[in-house]
């Protein structure tokens, strides 16, 4: 996180943590796995009283940050959240807040966001797909315009939340481009199929979409803008994972660092063998780049930047590999209680591990990271091409 | 040591009278090479006590037909004899099923351990009764302040008249609720270094004060158990070696530990050399049919990473055949195993990154569908238990460094104390 | 190498290496590296009475192996050639002996094979072609029939050896597949073009066929059989890289264990340190892995296995890898004085790494593993077929 | 240190004013972004003694002008200002030529620790010459015995009235052929414990007694000296700091050494904050450049790779600034500089192996044509240069671990016997 925050966000990150530490021990994780949507609904509404869903909403909707930069401000939830492990659809609520506060009609913005700032309601976006589609930004499912309604045929997963959540953000190609289309999930043709998953808490679904009759009243934003808006959705949500994965890094190099001062082998504590403090040196440093690096794209999002995406997917590109194999190599310090359950080290592998696959995978991100580049080394050859111009004029 | 007489069973006949009984009277395994079985950590408990009664039934069988122990003395029911006829039974059970769950570690170390050390009585009453499949022995050996450090048991054993009185805990003891006998490494005198403490004894696993609690592990797995032991008692006939001299029994024990890949008093199915079968070579095809169902097959990256996998996996698989031939012949210490666990750690993480890699996000959550990459995604949450069981990479990098290239040992602050004293941390008190 | 050898081996392996630990040492080396060619001529007829260049020539051409497995003998002295990164064309010389003794008219051998033996001549494989056509395979050098002859026209590159061999084996595309013509160096219509490159004293160019005309009597073998001599081509000559490169991952290797015994630092050595400790043992498991990788290529192209290009491949796939990575971790370990050019540790890692880059990168024999493995896979899924068809008949 | 009194030129007007006086002063730099310089190491000597006497001159204007050593005291020829000048410094001069090569070491650590221990007379004497480019200052620190062990100097220099005579070798001095002083560290008592025996002179380069011999490096680049210094006479009035105290001197020496890409006494032209402009997130578009040729753009396997490099070049440039600022803030303590080295470390390695493989085979041999992939091949050679200059990462995962984290330090054999008791080995006898 930020090496400055204001007080107000001191406090702020401070109420979360404390909050969590209370009602999101390992213990309660643990007891959530069979839980069928992973949280406790009171849990949620307290969480949603503490602001968690508000920070990306405008005041006119009801929301509102705490440092006048919304997204930073998630950022320091999300970074307690991945220090807890934390339960609760942070990530999908927001997104679809923020699309819906910033692209919604009047009537979809009465009818979503105030059960999201309760927490009463859980909304979700629909835009990955199940293999053989799942490369980032592949949507095969079909949007038909049938008169002033669009019909709609495929798949989508996995969704986070997908089998509870009662607002659907789907993202579809229609015969004008993609499409984002706003429905409840109770909308007739829709299946859910639980997933299983890897975190303990979060709960994914798969949803197929058979002829499911969607007024064109429902489309989110003009259609012109939906490529800029799902970038935009993305960015948001690379934003939360990177500061939730840093959190969960944190955490583990915490509690190992502890463990390798404590824990004797040979009469010596783990700390002072040099293999490994130079594997904790390695740690470290990795730990501060993830800080580093969950910053920059915070800001850069926050901010709208032109290179907004180069973090993001920078970002995620070096915490799917470093954040990994930090943890990893926290539960490789543990020797063979780091891979029981009883032992909490696997609760924050799950953690990096679930974000660094959703919203692009590590590759997925250094593809699109060659793709800006190739973009900018463009517009730099026609730079030069003009500098060169303007030198012989 | 097995036999090496000239008037054994030549090993062409031996072949060819064993290939004839394995026809009659064992089972065709599942065809090697294809989808892996379901792993064990994954059984239901009902799976897997049948799995093992199976296993059982499968060595009586062999026991019966005299194919059990090809290399233990006949005197103790095996059939005393040569490495050469073990290679072969390894040869012709490929085809077949076979006792997996009896061989490491009933067969050895535990077996072997008796035969090395146990008394005349000892061997007697306990060989037979494992070639047999009527005992299966597991090994109390590890303990949850140990770590690397076996050396360290603080499980302790007092005297009481004949007997000895245990009291303790055990860790990472595979099957320990299924199994009948272990062999257990207790601390018989805390006033001397650690090394000079230890005595080693056998205990049946179901016993008065002996409570069993299974281990889960993250990912669902409960193979592995810890044992408390409260007041047990053991007669001192029970003990193996002389009291306070366990680590003379202790190094071998580890030495047996780590050398089970090549050894002949194990069974490991291996397909016949020359066969032409194209599975000598190794190569799992998972991967290609993965990524096809994937649909990213034909994507350079991913091919690379294929083809990254299969070389890695062919390279080991020869490197372990090298090291292995080099210890046995003794051209290399035996020490040298360390270098198969150091090039299985390397691969292992490479091949479950790779694995992950090629997974895609369904690896996170995934339906019936997409199960293949669900379980690609949990492999990856244990990724680093190759790393750990059986002794850890870095061990085994202390002691190649020290024990192959003899490099400076690492100090050690608990070698000319007495046990008593040595520095536990904070933790441990 | 091998863990067991014959007698004979042993004295040839150990003749071959009193030799160059005479006539190659590190001091021979540097100074060689403005020579035009790279060695003395007289080193090379030296070598070549040795035997360097008969064992995968067959006896009627005046050629033999000391084991009865002439590769296997000759893997022996790039062993050693690795271990002295030693001058001279033993690959390209070796190649192309075995290809024209195993496929030539009698006058082809009686041209090329004589010279070869007596090491005063070099022939060399004109098959690899540079950016944008240098991935393992491609080949755009055109041979155009016209009446009895062929027109070549293209490039080729890097071709060891390119500037001074006397005989080209060149890999051309013709309208009846690919094909390969035996030629002189000095053909009309050949330019060639000095490289510059890593190694000290192997010297390659890049060759410019411009309208050479070739007659079709300079073919190698019946073009239905080229692919498959192309592949025996390279299957030997990754052999010969392999056995070169562990010979150099050795020697760097023990270097490094002897300077880590003798270098002190803090008043302790280098070999008390846990951390480089931990690396040795790394080294030393990459070294036992080349060597065993190494000699399972040998006997697999030894024994013409179906098998043996998956045991090339996978062997330059490694070591390509751990290979380079063992000698650059040597030269870590010796701090500044390892990159300075009086140091030997770069000999060492210039052979891995050039050995590394020609006949197929890392990246190219990856690719082609994963072409093997799909092809086993079809067959299994057909047996697997077939069984089931088996079990319900 | 710098002055913070209110009454110096407000920022801004600074800028404005400095903004003018470098427009019609100094000339415009190459394209930042653009292809890369040719790297120093592969200068010709004269085009190398060229760039010096340029920079020497550019640094003189600035010094003339009046924006010589922005934070050196204003009695020393400095302009008494603020960190905050400095950050306008670099940004305003990013356009600019600057002088490179008289940044570091010469202003840090050079200027610096004479800023720090020198008498007035040596401050009077030194600083403002260092500040006019009259003086390029060097560091006669490592020796060939030495490695990571800077406080284990052997170069003796002993007392001869007003004089000291020193014996010894130092290496690794960059350009030391074309510098005018350095200053160096040597011992003067054996007799003592390593750290407590050493004393700081001030060398001039051109001095009876010194002979400078240049280092070949395996890339051809001839940048590194190795000075044999006999019988080299230097008064004392040269010494910096107490005699045998030289390690008090030496502690802030490898401080300043450590801290350079966070000093503002070093020039570092930074595009302006906000500027918009995209290359201050960095990025080499010329991997993409040299993919297009090589015909490999659209490989994936290839994209990956690219967008790798890129993803850890914005990330590890992101956590210097991090870090710096955290040290800067005294949010984390100095030692932290050994992040950025390992940062940097495997930012260096992985980036290299990445530009290899892209290069392909003509890295191996290369014409005009295929240069750029020569020059991979060549810079993949040196690879590990980035590991070891300016201290080995591994010196910096000590530093790390023991001074960031805490962990117990690495037993030394050297520090509480007289130096000259100290095993050194066989090699050093």
């Amino acid at each position: 996180m930020e090496l400055e925050l204001t007080e107000d966000q001191e406090f702020f990150a401070d109420t979360t943590r404390k909050f969590l530490e209370d009602k999101a021990t390992p213990t309660d994780l643990r007891q959530l796995r069979g839980d069928p949507i992973g949280y406790a609904p009171q849990y949620w509404r307290a969480g949603a009283e503490l602001g968690w869903t508000s920070l990306l909403v405008s005041e006119e909707d009801g929301g509102g940050s705490i440092s006048g930069r919304g997204l930073a401000d998630l950022a320091l939830v999300a970074h307690q959240f991945g220090r807890h492990a934390a339960p609760g659809p942070l990530l999908a609520t927001n997104v679809v807040a923020a699309a819906v506060s910033r692209r919604g009609t009047p009537e979809q913005r009465a009818e979503v966001i105030p059960g999201l700032l309760a927490g009463e309601t859980v909304a979700t976006w629909c835009w990955a797909e199940p293999p053989p589609r799942d490369r980032l930004g592949e949507v095969g499912l079909s949007a038909t315009p049938d008169g002033q309604n669009y019909v709609l045929n495929g798949r989508k997963g996995p969704v986070e939340a997908g089998a509870h959540a009662q607002h659907l953000l789907v993202v579809a190609r229609a015969p004008e481009g993609l499409v984002q289309l706003l429905l409840p999930a109770s909308s007739p043709g829709i299946t859910v199929i639980p997933a299983q998953g890897l975190d303990l808490t979060r709960r994914f679904a798969e949803i197929r979409f058979d002829d499911v009759v969607v007024p064109r009243s429902a489309l989110l934003g003009d259609p012109s803008a939906t490529e800029a808006d799902i970038e935009r959705q993305l960015q948001l949500a690379n934003v939360i994972q990177l500061a939730e994965m840093v959190g969960a890094m944190e955490k583990a190099f915490e509690i190992t660092v502890e463990w390798a001062f404590n824990r004797y082998s040979f009469g010596r504590p783990l700390a002072s063998y040099q293999e490994l403090k130079h594997r904790f040196a390695d740690m470290k440093a990795w730990l501060e780049a993830g800080h580093a690096a969950a910053d920059a794209a915070t800001r850069a999002v926050q901010d709208e930047t032109d290179w907004a995406g180069e973090y993001t997917s920078a970002g995620k590109a070096y915490m799917g590999v470093y954040g990994i194999e930090l943890v990893q190599d926290c539960v490789q310090m543990h020797g063979g209680i780091g891979v029981t359950f009883d032992h909490d080290m696997h609760l924050y592998l799950r953690r990096v591990v679930v974000d660094s696959l959703l919203f692009g995978t590590v590759s997925d991100h250094r593809q699109r990271l060659a793709t800006m580049l190739e973009r900018r080394e463009a517009v730099e050859t026609n730079e030069s091409h003009e500098d060169k111009e303007a030198t012989n004029a | 040591m097995p036999e090496t007489a000239t008037d054994l069973e030549p090993v062409e006949d031996f072949r060819l009278r064993l290939r004839s009984w394995l026809a009659d009277n064992m089972p065709r395994a599942r065809r090697r090479g294809a989808a892996p079985l379901r792993p064990r950590g994954q059984m239901s408990d009902e799976e897997e006590l049948a799995e093992v009664a199976y296993h059982r039934e499968l060595q009586r069988r062999l026991f019966e037909g005299g194919f059990a122990g090809i290399c233990f003395p006949k005197e103790y029911g095996g059939q005393g004899l040569t490495p050469e006829h073990q290679k072969v039974f390894n040869e012709e059970i490929w085809p077949y099923d076979y006792p997996a769950r009896l061989q490491v570690p009933p067969m050895q170390p535990c077996a072997t351990i008796i035969l090395d050390f146990g008394t005349e009585e000892q061997k007697r009453r306990h060989i037979p009764a494992i070639l047999r499949g009527d005992e299966i022995w597991m090994q109390m050996l590890s303990e949850p302040s140990g770590g690397s450090d076996v050396a360290g048991a603080q499980t302790t054993a007092v005297r009481d008249g004949d007997e000895w009185v245990l009291n303790g805990s055990k860790i990472w003891t595979t099957g320990a609720w299924w199994s009948d006998w272990a062999l257990c490494l207790a601390r018989t005198n805390w006033d001397v270094p650690k090394h000079r403490g230890l005595t080693v004894f056998m205990v049946p696993l179901r016993h008065e004060g002996i409570e069993i609690h299974r281990i889960e592990m993250l990912n669902g797995s409960r193979e592995f158990c810890q044992e408390f032991l409260t007041d047990v008692r053991i007669p001192d006939s029970d003990r193996i070696g002389e009291v306070d001299q366990g680590w003379t029994v202790g190094t071998r024990w580890m030495f047996y530990e780590k050398s089970f890949s090549v050894s002949f008093y194990v069974t490991r199915p291996t397909p016949p050399e020359g066969s032409g079968d194209g599975m000598s070579v190794g190569g799992d095809t998972s991967l290609i049919t993965e990524a096809r169902r994937r649909g990213t097959l034909n994507d350079p990256a991913t091919r690379e990473l294929i083809g990254e996998a299969h070389a890695l996996s062919l390279v080991s698989s020869e490197a372990n055949r090298r090291i292995g031939e080099a210890i046995a012949t003794g051209k290399m210490s035996d020490q040298g195993a360390g270098l198969s666990k150091i090039i299985g750690g390397t691969l292992g993480i490479r091949v479950a990154n790779i694995n992950f890699q090629l997974a895609g996000p369904a690896a996170a959550a995934w339906t019936e569908d997409s199960r293949a990459a669900g379980d690609q995604g949990v492999a990856f949450l244990t990724r680093q238990a190759s790393q750990i069981g059986g002794g850890t990479t870095e061990m085994a990098r202390n002691v190649v460094s020290e024990r192959l290239l003899l490099m400076p040992r690492e100090r050690t602050l608990d070698r000319d104390i007495p046990f008593r004293d040595v520095p536990r941390g904070p933790s441990t008190g």
